[in-house]
Parts: structure tokens; C-alpha cells; sequence
């Protein structure tokens, strides 16, 4: 078994006759994900990706017809929490939310909706996850994976591709590689996403990406410190240089006062166990190093 | 986005919360005059508050808070506050209000809690001085209570909080303004609202006789930018010193720019890999000359336009372009360098890497137009800070 | 308390839901100027709509609801109808606006779920009619959805019930309508807010084009009483013909009221209480003159002023008091009642019950004042019947 | 065992330095009830009954002082939903708000506050309940009680009494007696204390007291039909002549449009094998020919 999306992941995106949602549908649909129904208000009963998809009004009604068990959302930032709530009212039990630019208090709210639901939001703001030669959702690139054993997170888009990229090309394949974010307020935290990767019984090894800003990274350093003493861990935190008081682009990599640097969170991870590279190109040797045979 | 502590007490005025008079100049002639009006009025202590509107913390440390208890001496402050620096600000305004006599004072604020995704309220009864310095301190100090993630903060909730502070013989007042901290967060989309010191002052009613009040002498507001499009008017309180005009150029075009003091421009797709990419020039001995993310799916326009940014530094001497498509596309990219190229009126060297979706259209285009590539990102940082090294520092 | 329609409307707007413009004429040549007014604006079918403001349902089987083609019509029409009896209630005002022009009608209400806890918000396609005659008829035709507990009616869940009615083609002005009932709803503290019909109309743009809009015809809305302290305007709204005189009397005295046509007045405390002795006199053969309820804890002059209410019935020739003391002394109520004995100017045969609190002192009072008593709820009832009957009905 | 009170309550009573709340405290401390706390906000320190209970600022602040898990709530109209709240906030399990005059949508939210929590509420605006001989909390007087194994539940006050009065009379003792209240929006229905009263095995025969409007006896009638087939069961439905679209006091008994009628519901018990009375006075009767030996 991988984590969050594999063989069993039933696929429906919200927002799938847009111009990403197409293409990141077809391209998820090319990987072998099996994609069985869109959404969008107003569209119901026609199809996208050439006849291959049908497009549903609702949510309930993609789940009724399809048996969809994962939502993929790439509605614009005004409606995306309200897609996130749909997904978890219609019995969704994973919701990823690629969608960029929404309001933090805003998802508070739909973060509580879906709590209420029991069901788990990945993003927003995340590039997805990818179970390798499984499934793919979300708009990681597909061909930099290598199937294999190590469980990789973080909280970055296309610094998680340059990791996975150096994983790949160094012949350490993943079993799961999970972009959870960068806003303030997220449904799934790197904790949430170790404890995965903990009683994942495919996943060896962990790879984390972190970044300056908030202390998700220290949380979930301290658990690992405690339940994943014995598994081969590496990290990477971006923003070593980054100066002071200056928001870098993230809502989530603001620094002020000390707290969130990357020297706490460095710190925080070599104490639990972890190896921090320089670059990211440095992982897949710390791994090594760490005694990770895969 | 960071408002004046005028505006933010504004915002809190508009809902509701009990805020003491004050007035903005701009000039020691608005200040005398606004002085005068205030000191007319026979304020407890008989005396007026000048404070410096920066954007940054520590303002009184570096003395920009004064009192005066004549108009003539109000004028004079102004006159040393105004245009004074402050870590590098300058300050071009204050606010004049009566100075409050002051009983006791708090600490309290509303704040997004990352870990519980909820709003979290914290409170002290160490009030007027750092937040960060009473948990270091007195942990035990800071109380915490969450407001209710769909409801807000619900009057059992504020209790609770005021009682903890201490505050319960100003239970209504207190709850009243823990509850109008939510409000003005939500109401406004707001990050931050803080109030230090929330503060316990000595009024004279109508007869003379000395009230106490609970009242919100100073007021800190960070608003989300995710959410500043439903909010219009609140654009309009943007200072337009709290962004370099390079940074705001780029904030219009939609890219994210951040000025810093090196030589070697940076242009990549993503903040955590334009944060690694910063991290790694300075890991090869180079220093970034800047921020520079083009967001996701740039187009060749938009990347034309983040390379005159960098440019339009006199110090930089060498540019790295790293990006990693994903929904980017690499030859976009290309074709936007290789236009830019054809505009710029300075040679830079520069160093591209461009992987991921379309890299190898990309890598046939930048040939022909003889950029210098590299493969690796680390390959790149090395590079670029040799170029940049080999070029020395521009006239 | 319920609203007229043109009231209900007014609530609608303020909330920003389409209303087709209407005015309320209390006279015909009211009726006659609005009707030019409109009928000069050229509205699509060429008529105005005239609507008898009655707090009942099927005032238009009843012939309160006409259309009429001209000024003069109008006036007729509204003479007709102005004065008119419908079920009891006499018509004092109508609405007059434009006839629509009624491409399709729909039902939409927004109730309160007493088995979830929750609004209800209940839909069809089949408008025009009854919904309970829907229910009964065609169930499958009736579209439910909750609102969320806590944060009222989501976009999505009205845009479920939107697509579940038939009313994608009108998607936007749907949700804007099932979501504006609920805030109608919470803003107002209403129990019911119903439209019917909701119906897609055709008008004309101002270049002649004929357009559909979506748009709230009739409307019902019915406020929470337990509410209406926190919202004082809306006590102007209440139809004084709603209750009868003796009823609001009641209500402003914290009684509960409702005058009935028996001859046998009854005074218990509280309403489920009540309505059994009201159920039992006339299982004993009798009949309720009155439904009242004197509260928990009433004292002694709230006895007397419920006395009087009941006296002030020419029709009732026997009382039956039926007190089981929890809150409420029965001491106090046996001193009420001696006191208004002492006052009336009627002498009407009283059977009187108290049990629970304090009945021992009030059994000796009662003695005391020689009143006859009852054990059981029944004994009384069986006793106030016979009274009644010996008394016949007086003049 | 009992119901939702009995020797185990630890009672908190909110809104004990207020008339209402310090007298039925009183009583319910009276009838051997184990009452721990009281709570008004600003007289946290003193004490309420003559210095023999405490009185807390917060709810949180009594359970965490005194293990308080039960509730009663005299808040005015205003606070109560707040009180309840609070209350479920706190760790409270069993919340009797006696309150009247609550706006009906202020109690949806509460509700369902409450149900997030795990707790349950009974009322608003009820009688409260009382487990003869072992626990009183609320304003049902104490004396019209009888130890016994009927349990008995109403959503009307005196009429309520009225009806205890003749089972204690007749000489039936009851395991618990419960007013639900008569307020549109309630935490406990009719339906959730028959379900209570299956699984007691203190309770051996149920007397329902329901009135016109709404449809909660009808509902719990369905479930009793089902679960309670060989319980003796029987009822009483006030409102029987009253005229129909006025308001009898209670907003819950209104009827229109023929649902909600007595009728309605006395056909609904009656399939459901409740002999229903013609006054409560007639329920002890109807109960032994139902085969009840008590």
C-alpha cells in the first residue's frame, strides 16, 4: 500500500472543464489514475477529456454514479473552499486542493467541515500526491517518480519536484511523495502525512522538505523523534539565507522574532533523528548514509 | 499587508470597540494644532501622546513616542519625530491623542493558529511590552483560548479569557473587545489583530468623578493579501514605503519580487525553490540580489518583465534562471529570455536551467541562442557566482 | 407572528432577493393611482395585479386575487375586493404591481426541522399550489435539503437543491434565493420564510428584448415571537387584526390568551395543562370558552387580571381553575382570585383546583372565602360542567 | 440504574445566585440530589446556599474543582444558549436547561454545538427530570414522586406533574420522569428518551405524555412499535379540542394543515401498541391493563 492515493483511488476533479483542470485531469489520466467523473456546475451530462469523463453538477452526484472516492479541486480561490466542503458533504474521503490565493480564515472553516466529516484535505495550495506506477492527482510532474520505498513530504511545489527529481536520479524510488502546501492554514500537516508514512508498511525511509516560517516542521520532528527512531530520515529546509521579517513569496514563509527560522528547525530535526542537507541534490547520499539500503 | 496603528484603531473603531481619540498629522503645524484641540479638552493627566506611524516594532526604544504637555512642546516633538528613521523607515506621520492615565495594563491579540487551524486568542496581564518577551519570560503568563472555528469566539469563550487575564471586574468590557478582536479579523480577513497594551485608564466624567475604562491605547493590524481583493478600500491603506516600487511593479504583474543587497539576480518558478536557489549562490559563495518567484504558468510576457526587474539593478552582475516545470512550461520561458535579451540595453551574464515539462524544447531554444546552461541546480550556483565573480562589481 | 406579503417582500428586499415592484393601497383610488403608475410603465402583459393583504391562506380560490387592464378596472376591482370577508378576516389592504408574465412556477421555503434540529429548505417544480397538497400528491416532487447547522446554507447545498429542482438554466439567481431565504431567515428570526410561487418571469429589456429573470411573486414569512425582543421594528409589522383585543391584552399582561365559543372560562397554568382541561371540560360535556395560560410563577393581581379576561366574555356562566403548583404558589393564586372575586361585577360559578405548591395554605383560604373546590382534574371538570349547564346561558 | 440522573450526578447549577436558580437548587440539594457547584459569572469565590456550595466563574472552572457532569441551566433567554454551550464545552454529559422563551434558530446552533461535543441536552424550557429517591434536578416538585420502574417522559410542565401526581396516587412508582420540553428546536426527543428507557433495566413500562403539533410523537411511536413491542406502554395527548391554526401557548403545539393533529399522533401510538388515555388520571389503569404489575 502507498498513502493517500494508490490503486483503490476512484478519481473525480472539481473544476474539470477549466484550462488546469483539464489538462491536469488528462495528465493524472495518462498516468493510470483512474479518473471516473468531473464536476462542474452546470456542465452536467456532458463529458471532458474527449468522451473519456463524465462531467456531473454536484459532487453527490458524481459519487452516486461513479463510486468517487478522491477529489482532485482546481476551483478559482472565491469558490474553492466551498468545492472543499461539497467534496466532504458528498462522502469524499480524500480532497486534494491544488488552488492558490485562498483567504487563511476562510479555509478555517472549511478545514472544520471536513474534520466534521471525517474526511482529509491535502492543500490548499499543494501540487498533490503521487504513489508511483499507482496514481498520480494533483500537477507533480509524472515522469520524475521511480517506484520504490521512500515516503517523501513537503510543503513546497516545485522545490518538491527538484527533491523528487534528485531522489530519482540517484535510484531511490518513492512510495508516496505528498505536496501538503504552503498557506497558514492547510488540512494535512507534515505529522499527519509521517503518521502515514509510519503505519505505511511500503514506505522504508522519509524525506522531508521544509521551509522557514510557522513550526510544522518542529511538530513533526518531535514526533518523529519518538515513533520513527529506527526509519532512515532526511530533510531539507529552504530559506537558510532568506533575511528577516520579509514574506517570501509563501504566506507560510514569513519569519518574525526568531521563531520559524531555519536554524530552530534544523536543530529540531537533527535532534529527532533526522540528516538536513545542503541541497537538495545531498539527499539521496545522507539517506544512504543513514543506513537506507533501497 | 501591515497597517499604521491610526488605521488599525480605525478598523477597531468600526466595530465597535472602545478606542481613545486621536488624530494624524502629518506636519509640527497639524501636530501644535491637533495639540491644542486635545489639550483643550482637559485630559486626566493634562498632557498629549505623539507617536511615530512606522510599519516596524520597537518605535519607542528609538524614540519615537513622546509626550507634551503644551502645544508649543507638541510642535517642537513633532518636529524631532517627524522625518526621523526607524530601522530604516522614515517616518512621515504620527498620531496626537490625549496621553491616558493609565491603571494597569494587557496584553491581548488574535492570531492564526497554524497547528489547531483555528483563530487563537492570547492574552497577558504583563502588558506593554513584547509578546515574544513575556513567553520567553513568563510563559505562565499568556493565557490562550481558541475562538470557535465556525462560530468565532463565543461569549463563554471571551469569559473565560477575561477571567484568566484577570480581568473580571471589567468582565463586559473585556468581553466585548476579545469578541471585537474576532469580529475586526474576520470582518476585515485580517492575520494579526493586536492590542498592546490593552489598558486599564482613569477617565473624569462629566462631574469630575474619576471612572475606570477598559480601552485599546495601542493597535497592531496585519491584513491576508490572499483575501485584500474582497476588500477593496482597505488597498488604500497600503503605505507605499512598506514595498520598494520595484516590489510593488512586480506585485501588479503578478510575480513576487523582494530587493536584497547581492550581485547575482535570481529568476525562478516557486518560492521554496527560489528560497533553495538563494540558499545555494550564498552556499557557493555569491550573494542574491533578490526574491524573484514567477509564480506558476508564466508566459514568455511575464518573464520578459521579471528580467527587466533584475536588471533595473545596477548591481547585479550576473542572473541565474532556475526553473522546474511543472504547469511552467520550459520553452515559454525560453522564448521570454531570449526576448528580454533582445531588449535589454546591459549585458549580464547569465545561467539558465530549465527542467521538467518542455525542458527539451527549451534546451534546443536556448542553444541556438547560445545561453549558458547547466543541469543540476547545484551546477548553476556555481556558475552564476563565478560569473558574477569574473565580472566584479559595475561602475 | 405573521407578516402580510407585501410586508414579507420588504424583509426579501432588504436581504437583496428579486421582488417585482408592488405598492399597498388601503383605498380604491389608492389602487387606481398605483395602477396607472404601472400600467404607464408598459409591463409585458399589459395588467396589474391586485392581492387581498389577508393573514390566511387561499385568498385567491376566495377571489382576493384579481387582474386588471386599466386604471378604471383597477378601481372596480380593488372596491371588490377591499372590505371583503376571507375565512373570517376582513380585507383592509391589498398589494397592487405588475402582472407578471409567468413562464414557469416553482415552490421554495426555508423552515425549521424540528426532528434534525435544523432549516429546512423544501422545493419544487410544481409552484402555484399548496405544498402540503404536493406532499400528498406527488412527495417525489419535493426536494429537501439542510442547511448547515452553523453556518446556514452553503453554496453548494443550494446549488444541489437548485440542480435537484430543475432550476440549473437559472443557476446564479437560484442560489442567490434559497441562500437569501436562509439569511431572510436568520436575520429576521423567522420560523418560515416561504415563496410561492418562485417563478421564472418574462420581461422586457429596455431594448424590447424579452428576458427571463428568476424572482420571488408571492412571498410568506412567519417570525419567531421568542425573537421579536431582539428586533423592535418588527413588533410594527404585527396586523392588529391578527389577534382579537382580549388576546393582546393577554399577551402584554405575560398571559396567554385565546378567546374560544364555550360558556366555560378555565385559568390553569401552563399550556400543555391547559389544553387537558380544556380537552376534559368538554369530554364532560361542556365547552371552553377560553385557552389560558397564567405562566409559571404568577402572583396573585396576574390571577386578577386573568380573571377579568375570562369575565369580560358575556358568553361564560362558569369557571374552572385548575392550578398544579411548581413554581407557581398556590397561595397566591387562591389570593388572586379572592381579590378578584371582591372586584367583579359579575357572579359566575367558580370550581377551583389547586395542587403542588403551597396548596394547603391555599386550600384553607379557599375555604376561608367558601369557593368551591375539586380534587381531581376531572372532579373539577365534571363539577364547572354542571354549573354551567344549571346556570344556562345568560342573557 | 436510572436515566440521565441518579446517584452518580455531580450537579453544577448555572445561574445559582439568581432567584429561580437559587431556589431549585435548593430543592433539588433538598431531595438528596448531589449538588457540587454552582456558576455565575463574577461571583466566582462565593458560595450560594447558605456557604454549602461554591460558586465558579466558568463552568470549566466548577468541573475541573469539583468533577461536576450534569447540569442545570436558569440563564435568562439571552445567555442560555451561550450556558449551554459552555457547558458542553466544559466536559458536561447531561445539560437541563430550564430556560423559556429562547429563539428557536439560537438553539440550532447550540444543539448542535452540543451534539459535536458528545453531550446531550434536555429542553430547553423543561421541567428538568427526576429519578425518585435518588436524584431531583429541575423544578419538577419532589413530592408528587414514588420510587417505582415506570419511566415516564412529557414535552409539556404541569401537565407533566399532573400526570406523575396520578401514577404516585394509583401507587406506581417511576424510575424516571422526564419533561423534554416544548420549545420547537430541543436537545432530546421523545424518541432519544424511549431509546434510554430500553436499555434501563430499572425500567419496566413507559407512560408518553404528548400534545398537538409537530411530529415527535409520531416518530417515537415508530421506533416503540418496533423496540418496545412487549413493554406495557401508554399515553396521553393534550390539545384534543383545540381549534386549529392558534398557537396554545407552547410554540410547539400548533397545528396546521392537519399534521400534527391529535388525532395523527393518538392513531399513530395506538398501531404502536400504547393504549392512550382520555386523562391522566386514567393512565395507571390503562398501564395495569396493559399487563403492567409494578
Amino acid at each position: 500500500m502507498s498513502i493517500l492515493v494508490g490503486r483503490e483511488t476512484r478519481l473525480v476533479v472539481q473544476g474539470i472543464t477549466g484550462r488546469e483542470g483539464g489538462f491536469h485531469a488528462a495528465a493524472s489520466r495518462a498516468y493510470g489514475t483512474n479518473l471516473v467523473a468531473g464536476v462542474t456546475p452546470g456542465k452536467g451530462g456532458q463529458t471532458a477529456l474527449d468522451g473519456a469523463v463524465p462531467v456531473f453538477d454536484t459532487v453527490t452526484d458524481a459519487v452516486r454514479e461513479t463510486g468517487a472516492n478522491t477529489s482532485l479541486i482546481f476551483v478559482p480561490a472565491a469558490g474553492a473552499p466551498d468545492a472543499v466542503m461539497e467534496a466532504a458533504d458528498a462522502g469524499i474521503a480524500t480532497i486534494f486542493c491544488i488552488t492558490e490565493g485562498i483567504p487563511a480564515l476562510d479555509m478555517i472553516a472549511a478545514v472544520e467541515v471536513v474534520r466534521a466529516h471525517g474526511a482529509r484535505l491535502i492543500g490548499p495550495n499543494c501540487p498533490g500526491a503521487t504513489s508511483p506506477g499507482r496514481a498520480k492527482v494533483g500537477i507533480i510532474p509524472g515522469d520524475i517518480h521511480r517506484e520504490g520505498r521512500v515516503g517523501m513530504v513537503s510543503r513546497s511545489g516545485t522545490l518538491t519536484y527538484e527533491a523528487v527529481q534528485a531522489m530519482t536520479d540517484a535510484g531511490l524510488g518513492q512510495s508516496t511523495c505528498v505536496g501538503i502546501g504552503g498557506d497558514p492554514i492547510i488540512g494535512t500537516t507534515f505529522l499527519d502525512v509521517l503518521q502515514l508514512f509510519a503505519a505505511d508498511d511500503e514506505t522504508d525511509a522519509i524525506v522531508l522538505i521544509g521551509e522557514i516560517g510557522g513550526a510544522s516542521e518542529e511538530a513533526a520532528a518531535a514526533w518523529a523523534g519518538e515513533h520513527l527512531r529506527d526509519v532512515p530520515k532526511v530533510a531539507f529546509i529552504a530559506g537558510r539565507t532568506a533575511p528577516e521579517g520579509k514574506r517570501m513569496g509563501h504566506a507560510g514563509a514569513i519569519i518574525s522574532g526568531g521563531a520559524g527560522t531555519a536554524a530552530s528547525k534544523v536543530e529540531a530535526l537533527e535532534a529527532a533523528g533526522f540528516r538536513v542537507a545542503g541541497s537538495p541534490t545531498e539527499l539521496p547520499g545522507l539517506l544512504r548514509d543513514a543506513g537506507y539500503r533501497g | 499587508m501591515k497597517l499604521h496603528e491610526a488605521d488599525a484603531k480605525s478598523l477597531l473603531l468600526a466595530q465597535g470597540l472602545p478606542v481613545p481619540a486621536w488624530e494624524v498629522a502629518h506636519t509640527a503645524a497639524e501636530v501644535r494644532s491637533a495639540a491644542e484641540r486635545f489639550l483643550a479638552a482637559g485630559p486626566v493627566g493634562g498632557k498629549v501622546v505623539i507617536k511615530a506611524q512606522v510599519l516596524i516594532g520597537g518605535r519607542g526604544k528609538a524614540g519615537g513616542v513622546k509626550l507634551a504637555g503644551s502645544p508649543d512642546e507638541a510642535e517642537v516633538i513633532a518636529s524631532q519625530i517627524l522625518g526621523m528613521d526607524i530601522k530604516g523607515m522614515t517616518v512621515r506621520k504620527v498620531l496626537v491623542g490625549p496621553a491616558a492615565d493609565i491603571v494597569k495594563e494587557y496584553y491581548l491579540s488574535a492570531v492564526l493558529d497554524r497547528a489547531e487551524r483555528k483563530i487563537l486568542l492570547m492574552g497577558s496581564a504583563e502588558g506593554g511590552v513584547e509578546i515574544e518577551t513575556v513567553a520567553e519570560e513568563h510563559p505562565e503568563a499568556i493565557v490562550r483560548r481558541h475562538a470557535d472555528p465556525l462560530l468565532g469566539l463565543l461569549p463563554f469563550q471571551a469569559r473565560e479569557l477575561a477571567f484568566a487575564m484577570g480581568l473580571g471586574a471589567h468582565l463586559k468590557a473585556a468581553v466585548a473587545i476579545a469578541q471585537g478582536l474576532v469580529t475586526t479579523m474576520r470582518h476585515y480577513d485580517a492575520d494579526l489583530v493586536e492590542i498592546n497594551p490593552l489598558a486599564i485608564i482613569l477617565e473624569s466624567e462629566p462631574g469630575g468623578t474619576p471612572v475606570e475604562r477598559l480601552v485599546c491605547l495601542d493597535a497592531k493590524i496585519t491584513l491576508d493579501d490572499s483575501a485584500l481583493g474582497r476588500h477593496p478600500g482597505l488597498e488604500d491603506l497600503r503605505d507605499p514605503d512598506e514595498e520598494a516600487p520595484e516590489d510593488k511593479e512586480a506585485r501588479e504583474a503578478g510575480l513576487t519580487f523582494i530587493k536584497l543587497d547581492g550581485t547575482i539576480g535570481c529568476m525562478v518558478n516557486g518560492a521554496g525553490l527560489a528560497m533553495t536557489t538563494m540558499d545555494l549562490v550564498k552556499r557557493a559563495g555569491g550573494e542574491p540580489a533578490n526574491f524573484l518567484d514567477i509564480g506558476g504558468g508564466a508566459r514568455a510576457d511575464k518573464v520578459a518583465h521579471a528580467m527587466r526587474l533584475i536588471l533595473a539593478d545596477p548591481k547585479v552582475n550576473a542572473i541565474l534562471v532556475n526553473i522546474f516545470g511543472g504547469i511552467t512550461r520550459g520553452d515559454e520561458v525560453a522564448r521570454g529570455l531570449i526576448e528580454a535579451r533582445a531588449q535589454q540595453t546591459r549585458d549580464v551574464p547569465m545561467v539558465v536551467r530549465i527542467v521538467g515539462t518542455n525542458a527539451a524544447e527549451a534546451a534546443v531554444l536556448l542553444e541556438e541562442a547560445r545561453f549558458q546552461t547547466a543541469s543540476s541546480l547545484d551546477d548553476a550556483a556555481a556558475k552564476a557566482v563565478a560569473a558574477s565573480r569574473s565580472e566584479g562589481t559595475p561602475a
